[in-house]
């Protein structure tokens, strides 16, 4: 098995970025891995197309919390165009280990080992579909 | 491409020897034979990948649900199929149990009707038959001609709207006819039906494109084309698999339990409670990629040579009587010989180290039709050969000098 | 007497090295592996005696009919059972989902109980949620003690007349509790309950005497215990299967079929719809006779002195919580290591060549019981060593220095 | 496969004793083999407690009609009790492949190889377990 613990994904872990819950939400979603049970919830706060904020809580294991972690940080601020993008890039990383071309993945990159954990994957990409709820349900 | 000769010394059981002769395995419709190919793919697995499927996180874990999850592909593309269609059984008879029980006790009314044909197996008529009985649906038989193909004309008038289920074998274990499964299909969509195609003697000879065939379910063994026992296939449309019940219930196919109720998972996985057959699904794998390698179109154009063989010598000899239609056919030859029990062919037979199935061959309603108790049968694969098909003759010659009354 | 060094050269998957480390294989309790004589019979089998069983005449069908119904005898012995009691399963879920269909729906009926345990697998759970919605009968739930052990006072009150079936694990496959079968045998006999003991995570690690502990069903699978995956065994005293229907239907379990309906074969076979595992009843034979030899009492020695050992080690381990009873119990430890989560504690691990399963084990509502969403869980089995123990405390406090919130 | 198709077995094959019907038999038997489907009936007259004549007949495999007309030639003359001894008998030769001590087959020892052949068994015993009924019928 690589290695998925590394020192990016562990640092997620212990000081996630954005966790907590938002005041004013303009929408909240609720992903179960069915792995584990885990719950997780993101907040998302809009400005018209755009993220102004995003949170998210709930207990997981490490590769959820980074992945929840990661996830906020590279969309806050994003546009509702801008996300739907990165949910497909993120689907295909995580299919194939490897980022489309002449895309920058920071530190999400350090879930590049996940395509080679077929089990781990639900863990990777638990985040990732609240997201994609959140987003079809803002679109309406 | 292999010679014949160096596909049988694939298999290692073909070096046998019966009785003191060299065996000859002419009874695949029963149960076909494993190379070496698919022994090892099944040995290494177990001594270097093995655990449970699904829910562990360690590595052989993930590597028994990564190669359980590619067996699912690699038959999904034997057939042309959506894997996400792809459930694993325990093999053709079980997936034929489960469309009756999960599709049918959910959508198939009473007052409908089941549609069937009389050279249907019994895995694919006695599930209809006690469905049919617990809804309160009628059976209806597609009538036969006399060469033992399907009446298209008399059948068309039965496929009326108040049939729910055609149920149709791809290719009969006896009379060896092949049934024009895309054209039923297209004629029972029509009325609104289901078709279920039993491909238990299909699909391990000749090429199947379920894309083309637009069958609603699809079912066939491993046992019977180079795998494991303990495993087949159900293709079902994935639309419709969504909208069934569960077949069992337990672990795996759940999405959450509580003590008093419990929710399901996905497709295909809603249709595979507790621990499936995982090591049958990798044996049931290498033997897809075995026969592919050797080519679906190859193997049916030999299995057709044997056959036809067949059929010509045996039609010349005396006192043989051949059943099912002359021509295009499956990879098997029914037969009777006047005088002669086909238990005791088979037994006499046998003591040349030649094999052979004699009986009803799980159709008893077809032999009433036929008008005979039982029948032998001769049925054949990529291994075998036409040096086999003589003995077979040879063999039936000396029987009736045996048995034969003074 | 073989040593456990002996035990484990038996089983090539054993010598594998993971991430750069010898594998310690500690996830018997999700499925064991293969020793070498079990693979060998298995090859041994498909290269000398296969073939399609119980309707041939030739030599290949007599000799795997003979093999496969040899294999009934062993697994009867096993478990001291009437083999004609002894129903080939895919496995302990089918056959649960047989008993729970076949009999339930014949003989339990509205406004009867089902009466099971909070600790049940899925396997043993599920099935009986649907027939009681199915029949409209009332589900009950046995009380834990606070220790995961059956509240023997409790229980005995929701035991009354109109309770038709109990449905009871044998041992836990998460607490570990060993259930005292015999006892709620004789309890449930006395109000005319029948009982069906899951014997999954029993049969394979302790003799079982069923003639002693009457249980009216017993299941288990055998890739618990050295064998194959798809197959299992049902017992079921044979004059409660003489009255059952079949589960599913098709060729092998009929005697007489005509277009409209059919009868049954007599038992087991009434219970084995189509080709049944012939290959899988080799593996599990071989494995049966391979833990014989070895000696069932032996085993279940080996492995409770694991246990202990594990139990021992952790619960003196900071931050460890143990569930189940600190007693006698079955060979597994489950647990939580506080601000680890089982997920990340299995694949931490996992790198250090470590293979233990971590999550609901199938066991929701006991989690939910338990206060928790998932837990960790090492298993034992004949071929585990008391280092392999002590490598999986070291793994543990490895995991809890990698994961430490700072 | 041991040759049970020896000399002894197709002579009673090719010329089956006691083969057809009897006028006017105490009673008449139908047994069905599972395996085949073969049918055989057998017609016996008794006396008292002997059976006087006894005949049967169907179609069936040589195993079958052998089988049967070894029956009718050791049993024709023998008392109910006799012919419960010698069911006795036939059963545990089948299972085994040797006679019991100090018992002679005749004929039926041609049946020896049947043991090994667990699918033939049920031709082999088929106008056995007829017979088996009849007598118990017969005793009421
Ligand atoms: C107690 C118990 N019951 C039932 C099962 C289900 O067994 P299988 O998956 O082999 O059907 C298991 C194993 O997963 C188990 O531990
Ligand atoms: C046409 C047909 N259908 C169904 C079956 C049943 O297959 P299985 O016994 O593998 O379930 C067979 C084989 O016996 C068959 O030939």
């Amino acid at each position: 098995m690589s290695d998925i613990y590394g020192e990016i994904l562990l640092d997620h872990y212990r000081l996630p970025r954005n966790k907590g819950r938002l005041e004013h939400p303009t929408l909240s979603v609720e992903g179960v891995n069915p792995l584990c049970g885990d719950e997780l919830t993101l907040d998302l706060e809009f400005d018209g197309q755009r993220l102004k904020d995003i949170r998210f809580s709930g207990k997981g294991c490490a590769i959820s919390v980074a992945s929840a972690s990661m996830l906020t940080e590279a969309l806050k601020g994003k546009t509702v165009e801008e996300i739907e993008r990165w949910i497909g890039v993120f689907r295909e990383f995580i299919r194939t280990g490897r980022a489309p071309d002449g895309v920058e993945l920071g530190d999400l990159l350090a879930l590049e080992g996940i395509s080679k954990l077929p089990v781990r994957v639900k863990c990777a990409t638990l985040p990732w579909s609240a997201l994609e709820e959140a987003i079809s349900r803002y679109r309406g | 491409m292999k010679t014949v000769e160096e596909i049988r010394r694939d298999f290692p059981i073909l070096s046998l020897k019966v009785n003191g002769r060299p065996l000859v395995y002419l009874d695949n419709a029963a149960s076909s034979q494993k190379p070496i190919q698919v022994l090892n793919a099944y040995c290494r697995f177990c001594e270097s990948r093995y655990a449970n499927v699904h829910r562990g996180v360690h590595t052989l874990a993930e590597t028994a649900t990564g190669d359980y999850e590619e067996a699912r592909k690699t038959l999904a593309d034997l057939v042309q199929a959506d894997a996400r269609g792809v459930v694993f059984t325990r093999g053709t008879t079980e997936s034929i149990n489960l469309v009756a029980q999960s599709y049918g006790r959910k959508f198939i009314k009473h007052g409908q009707a089941i549609l069937m044909t009389p050279m249907e197996h019994h895995a694919n008529l006695v599930p209809w038959q006690v469905l049919a009985r617990a809804v309160g649906a009628e059976l209806r038989f597609w009538p036969l001609n006399q060469d033992g193909t399907l009446d298209m004309v008399e059948g068309r008038k039965l496929l009326d709207a108040r049939v729910a289920m055609v149920a149709v074998a791809h290719v009969s274990n006896v009379l060896g006819t092949i049934n024009p499964v895309r054209e039923i299909v297209e004629m029972a969509h029509r009325v609104g039906a289901k078709v279920l195609v039993d491909g238990a003697q299909a699909a391990p000879h000749m090429p199947v494109n379920l894309s083309e065939i637009g069958a609603d379910f699809y079912a066939f063994s491993g046992h019977k084309m180079c795998g494991s026992t303990g495993i087949g296939v159900l293709y079902g449309r994935p639309e419709i698999l969504e909208d069934m019940d569960p077949f069992m219930t337990g672990g795996e196919m759940i999405r959450e339990v509580w003590l008093d109720h419990a929710t399901w998972n996905e497709i295909p996985h809603k249709f595979e409670a507790g621990t499936p057959p995982i090591t049958e699904a990798i044996s049931i794998a290498a033997a897809a990629r075995y026969l592919q390698e050797i080519g679906m179109d190859w193997i049916h154009a030999h299995d057709t040579m044997l056959t036809a063989r067949a059929w010509e010598l045996l039609a010349a000899e005396p006192g043989v009587t051949l059943y099912g239609p002359a021509g295009e056919r499956g990879a098997l030859v029914t037969f009777n010989v006047a005088g002669v029990h086909p238990h005791d062919l088979a037994a006499l037979l046998d003591r040349d180290g030649i094999a052979i199935r004699a009986g009803h061959h799980c159709a008893q309603p077809l032999h009433r039709w036929l008008g005979v108790q039982a029948t032998a049968r001769a049925s054949f694969y990529l291994y075998n050969t036409p040096e086999e098909v003589d003995a077979l003759l040879e063999g039936v010659r000396a029987a009736k000098k045996v048995l034969q009354l003074v």
